[in-house]
């Protein structure tokens, strides 16, 4: 690990292992809400050596190359918005040849995020992206409400099982899933996965939503459906993320509309061993960061056994 | 009513390929930063901001602004929550200006921002304009004519002060005469429409686009490669005028808007449909060529 | 129906008919979001000339009495809030004996809401209460995420199919589904409902919760986990409503996170028949007042096709 | 960490029955009303409304307020999003004064409102004190003892001026002077307690409180009964008062406050345990005889 670990007024040591990865502090992305290379090109050099987060989760990719959905793909609601981006991608090749290159000259380790619409897809996802040395961990992303399979296969403790069955196998790196809060009760998915063999588990995905257009009374998104994030969902995403770790003893990556350092603290506080920053760093590029001294500073302001509790080794 | 059912993900356009374009890259954070201008202009409103620490924008470039504080201060936490794009209007020393259009809940906001109030700003984003003899299948030593529709002539501003002489005309429409006292900001030499006629053409900018073009070619059948189209404005003004330009085969640069979350690619929210597939405005725009818009871009 | 229909400003007509009911306009109150006995001690007899809603519905009531959880009950959230109340009632047969005669003064129709732990619970319920003149109609609690019997029975389709199967036999009057949101897919339960007799189905009832004292870093509310509503959720109540009209043809009650009038008019958009005010009572008791105008004016900008279609008669 | 998984409702205590307490009835609906006084009183800030349509409120009575506009003015729609409950701490024609204490968003929020902006007010809701020789167990011309703590004293300054003669003490602890010197809104006769003793006995309200018990009772052993207890504070400072007050058999009746959403009765949110269950203070308090209190009520 390159990343310092001290927070810039010279704070505590943050520094954590999760699912044999190290991080320099316990604040990630979330999936599809930030592309490092994008914001290279937008930011510069000045982004390596300020990277917002202990590690990069890349947007999810697909066997193949999608466009994504029609626009418009954003919707502002009340402490939060609605995306219907529809996972547009290069598809496996086009990622493992123009992406993956950029995304290994990053100073922090690799989570790729992956999808696929049958067994046998997400396999060779797995297999492929797996076998390079510039990823350090998968994400396993069952839980999209824009496609189908996706919602399908995260919201069945069964059908969580069996894919697990599949990739598990396939690769020797850490395999993260990422759950979906479009369920009735999370806990049995979240066992499913760590029975399955996952080396940790994150939520939690956006919940299906709908925008309606005031002028014309129609669905504002161009994809009808979309999903919801932000600040409106943290209670939830606080819930589910305490159901999640008082019943597997895997890690628990929390998140779902954290905006400060306070925010992340109560995702702690319910269970999670790490956060991810999501719409936030919509707002604020440099959230990760903003997070992780604020973070420091609220640890301190608990006393001693609070900042063990966080940066302790998962159970 | 019964909505229609069908939300599968449209698949076929594909990813565009990233675009070079001329580019100040942005201070990583955002940056707070005083209002130090607020004045009326025309029916819109002039916010300058200070900011200090932050580069010069090229014309075209924008910023997402946000208040510091009363940002979502309806009842109930109601929007704005994201921020919101606005291309840079004027350079003045270490101040930016803003012009802003009242739509909605954020623009009012902002809008109402008193002097030493502070807004978020992050930015310059995206890619500016490219000047004429560097765009693509235009002549030698082509002139520029701006064209702009209503608060399109934001970008304008801060481009027809960069292009200083090397512009040959600027023809601007707006609602009516109280918006259309805006266009001072373009100086003297500018054409206007209205919609209601209260001053200049009755009708279009497009009118006078394709009147501008059409001297031009009775001047010389080669002479359209000799200027090149720089346009903001409402999607279907900007459609009228790739139209126009396609036909004619002038170059065109249109600036483009569409919601937008981040500003700076993380979102994948603020496509456009090109040729080769959907665009991100905000990294690669939102300064497109007219020629690589799809003809269902709208 | 003795409520005026028109807004004061002499709007339109608004009045339709739903599930057996006719109701001055199409607002009525989200159960155990308002309390009419107590509002009648609060504001006096001026409650009953101006009631707020088209129809009341009553706090849940339960076969024994229930003091509920213990507190605090109540958190406040980024755009909503989290109660764990825990359904305190006085049981049946103190109901019937204090709160029903006086409910039954009340100008508009009544609907009870009842909820119980076993379908002989629910059946004694709906049938002592059904018989009762004073009542109008009753909703079925089957979503309540503070009370495990209501979670699992409103969140499988079968067990929602088994509960409609006891209890419709048990009265005449119409019954109302009202619906949780703590599921995958509401569409299938929407049906079940449907299939088993239900006149309408109502939702969404809250999401469940989680919040955390930033002091203690321990959960906050008494109970632990609560519900989640208010603006937060509309998004997610808008999908739901739209999922569930478009499965049934029985009229849709569609609540959450309801404001102001344009917020009510999406709800119609995506299908509803009718709309209840929850948690925007606790900020302005007259809320339904103010939907009913502020919707009349929104009606009225759409023109004449946009009225019509909302009070038009439920499918 | 791992949180106790217990979710099960608490059923025994019940829900106690309807008070029937001093009240005069709140007009249907929140009243937008102007700011028309704002002055600091020690480190608390008192804020007047005009409340023209309204009724003259009880002392003891409350409302819930929200401003009128930036409420929920956060980055992101943050809280404060509910009303908050106010104590009618002074009634001058027809402007209502609340003293505030700032202790989190919504007390910000109203405590920074300008003359002349306007705020939500909802009220006067709950059930007001009741005077010494209403109350039960208590004595043919007892006198009412006054005990607050901190911003407590927010009720006690109307129902000192209603009591007008009638109060034979006013008994009040702050954390220190400068928050003390909100005592003045009860005229000169006050004992006064600092938690750092920099003015007045440095210690507990309650101590004055046993000490003037005591000297009532070495007087006559029958005079407790003779005075009734009014008291306001935090939690711990009201079951102090509790415990001593039923020892001694001296009656009282305590302002409680308990987290409120509507204020009305609505929720069933702002419930304290009563010996006969749990009661709604919004409707059946927020004035609580002490001998109702459970226990456990805390
Ligand atoms: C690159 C770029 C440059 C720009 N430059 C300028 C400029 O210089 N000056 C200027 O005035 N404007 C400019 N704009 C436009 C400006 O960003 C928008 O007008 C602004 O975002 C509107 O915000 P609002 O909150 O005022 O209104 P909103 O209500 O957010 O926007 C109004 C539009 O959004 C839609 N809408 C309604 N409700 C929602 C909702 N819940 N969520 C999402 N959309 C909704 C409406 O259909 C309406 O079209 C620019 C935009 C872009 C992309
Ligand atoms: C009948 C009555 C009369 C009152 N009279 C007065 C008066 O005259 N003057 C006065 O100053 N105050 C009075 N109060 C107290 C006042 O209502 C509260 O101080 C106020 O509601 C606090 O709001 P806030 O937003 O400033 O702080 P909050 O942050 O809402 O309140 C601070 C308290 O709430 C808790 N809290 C923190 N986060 C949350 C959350 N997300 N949701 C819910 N709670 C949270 C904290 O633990 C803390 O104890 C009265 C209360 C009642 C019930
Ligand atoms: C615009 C947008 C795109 C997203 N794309 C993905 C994605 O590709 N894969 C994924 O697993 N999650 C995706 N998510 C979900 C986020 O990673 C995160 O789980 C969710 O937004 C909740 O966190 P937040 O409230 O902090 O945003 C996306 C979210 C947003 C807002
Ligand atoms: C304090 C509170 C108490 C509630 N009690 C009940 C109840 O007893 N029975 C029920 O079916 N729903 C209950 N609900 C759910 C509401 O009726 C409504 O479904 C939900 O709050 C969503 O609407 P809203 O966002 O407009 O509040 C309660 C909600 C709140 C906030
Ligand atoms: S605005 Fe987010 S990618 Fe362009
Ligand atoms: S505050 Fe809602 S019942 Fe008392």
């Amino acid at each position: 690990m390159t990343l310092a670990a001290q927070s810039p007024g010279g704070g505590p040591d943050l520094s954590l292992r999760l699912a044999g990865l190290t991080l320099g502090f316990p604040v990630i992305n979330g999936s599809g809400t930030f592309d490092a290379i994008a914001a290279l090109r937008t930011f510069g050099d000045g982004l390596r050596e300020s990277f917002p987060f202990a590690a990069f989760v890349s947007k999810t990719i697909t066997p193949h190359p999608r466009g994504g959905n029609r626009p418009p793909r954003l919707w502002e609601t009340p402490a939060g918005m609605i995306n219907s981006i529809g996972l547009p991608n290069k598809g496996l090749e086009g990622f493992l040849a123009h992406d993956l290159p950029e995304l290994g000259t990053l100073a922090v380790p690799l989570v790729v995020s992956v999808a696929a619409f049958d067994h046998d897809g997400f396999a060779r996802m797995v297999e492929t992206v797996g076998a390079r040395p510039e990823v350090a961990a998968l994400e396993l992303n069952v839980s999209c409400p824009n496609v189908k399979s996706g919602c399908v296969m995260g919201s069945d403790p069964r059908e969580t099982a069996e894919l697990l069955e599949h990739v598990r196998p396939r690769t020797g790196k850490p395999l993260i899933v990422k759950l979906t809060p479009n369920v009735s009760d999370i806990a049995p998915i979240a066992i499913a996965a760590e029975q399955g063999g996952a080396d940790a588990v994150s939520l939690i995905n956006t919940l299906r939503a709908l925008a309606i257009d005031h002028v014309s009374g129609r669905p504002a998104l161009g994809a009808i459906r979309g999903g919801l994030s932000g600040p409106a969902v943290r209670a939830i995403a606080l819930d589910m993320t305490h159901s999640a770790s008082s019943s597997v003893s895997v890690p628990v990556i929390g998140m779902g509309g954290i905006q400060c350092g306070r925010d992340a603290l109560e995702f702690f506080d319910a269970g999670a061993n790490c956060v991810a920053i999501g719409t936030e760093n919509f707002r604020d590029p440099v959230a990760g960061l903003r997070v992780r001294d604020e973070l420091a500073a609220a640890l301190a302001e608990r006393g001693h056994g609070a900042l063990q509790r966080v940066v302790a080794p998962a159970r | 009513m019964t909505l229609p059912e069908s939300d599968v993900a449209e698949l076929e356009p594909g990813i565009a390929a990233a675009q070079p374009g001329p580019r100040t890259p942005a201070p990583l954070g955002r940056r707070a930063c005083p209002v130090t201008l607020s004045e009326p202009v025309g029916r819109y409103r002039m916010i300058g901001l200070e900011d200090r620490g932050g580069p010069t924008p090229l014309p075209g470039q924008f910023y997402m602004l946000a208040c510091a504080d009363g940002w979502g201060s309806d009842l109930g936490g109601e929007r704005p929550y994201l921020p919101r794009a606005f291309s840079v209007c004027r350079v003045r020393g270490a101040r930016l200006d803003f012009l802003i259009d009242v739509v909605g809940p954020g623009t009012e906001r902002l809008a109402s921002m008193a002097l030493g109030e502070r807004a978020w700003a992050l930015g310059p984003l995206g890619i500016g304009f490219t000047a004429p003899d560097g765009v693509e299948s235009s002549a030698p030593g082509a002139r520029a004519l701006l064209v702009g529709g209503g608060i399109g002539i934001a970008p304008l501003v801060i481009w027809n002060e960069a292009l200083a002489g090397n512009v040959s005309n600027v023809a601007l429409g707006f609602r009516d005469e109280e918006f259309a006292a805006a266009a001072s900001l373009l100086g003297a030499n500018v054409s206007l429409a209205t919609d209601d006629g209260s001053v200049g053409h009755a009708g279009l900018v497009t009118d006078l686009l394709s009147e501008q073009l059409e001297r031009n070619s009775d001047r010389n059948s080669d002479r359209n490669s000799a200027v090149v189209v720089y346009a903001c404005g409402p999607p279907a003004m900007l459609d009228a005028i790739r139209r126009i330009c396609t036909e004619r085969g002038v170059p065109a640069q249109l600036a483009l808007e569409q919601a937008m979350a981040c500003g700076y690619g993380a979102c994948f929210g603020c496509v456009v449909r090109t040729r080769d597939g959907y665009r991100r405005l905000c990294v690669d725009g939102p300064i497109v060529a007219a020629s690589d818009l799809h003809e269902e871009w709208q």
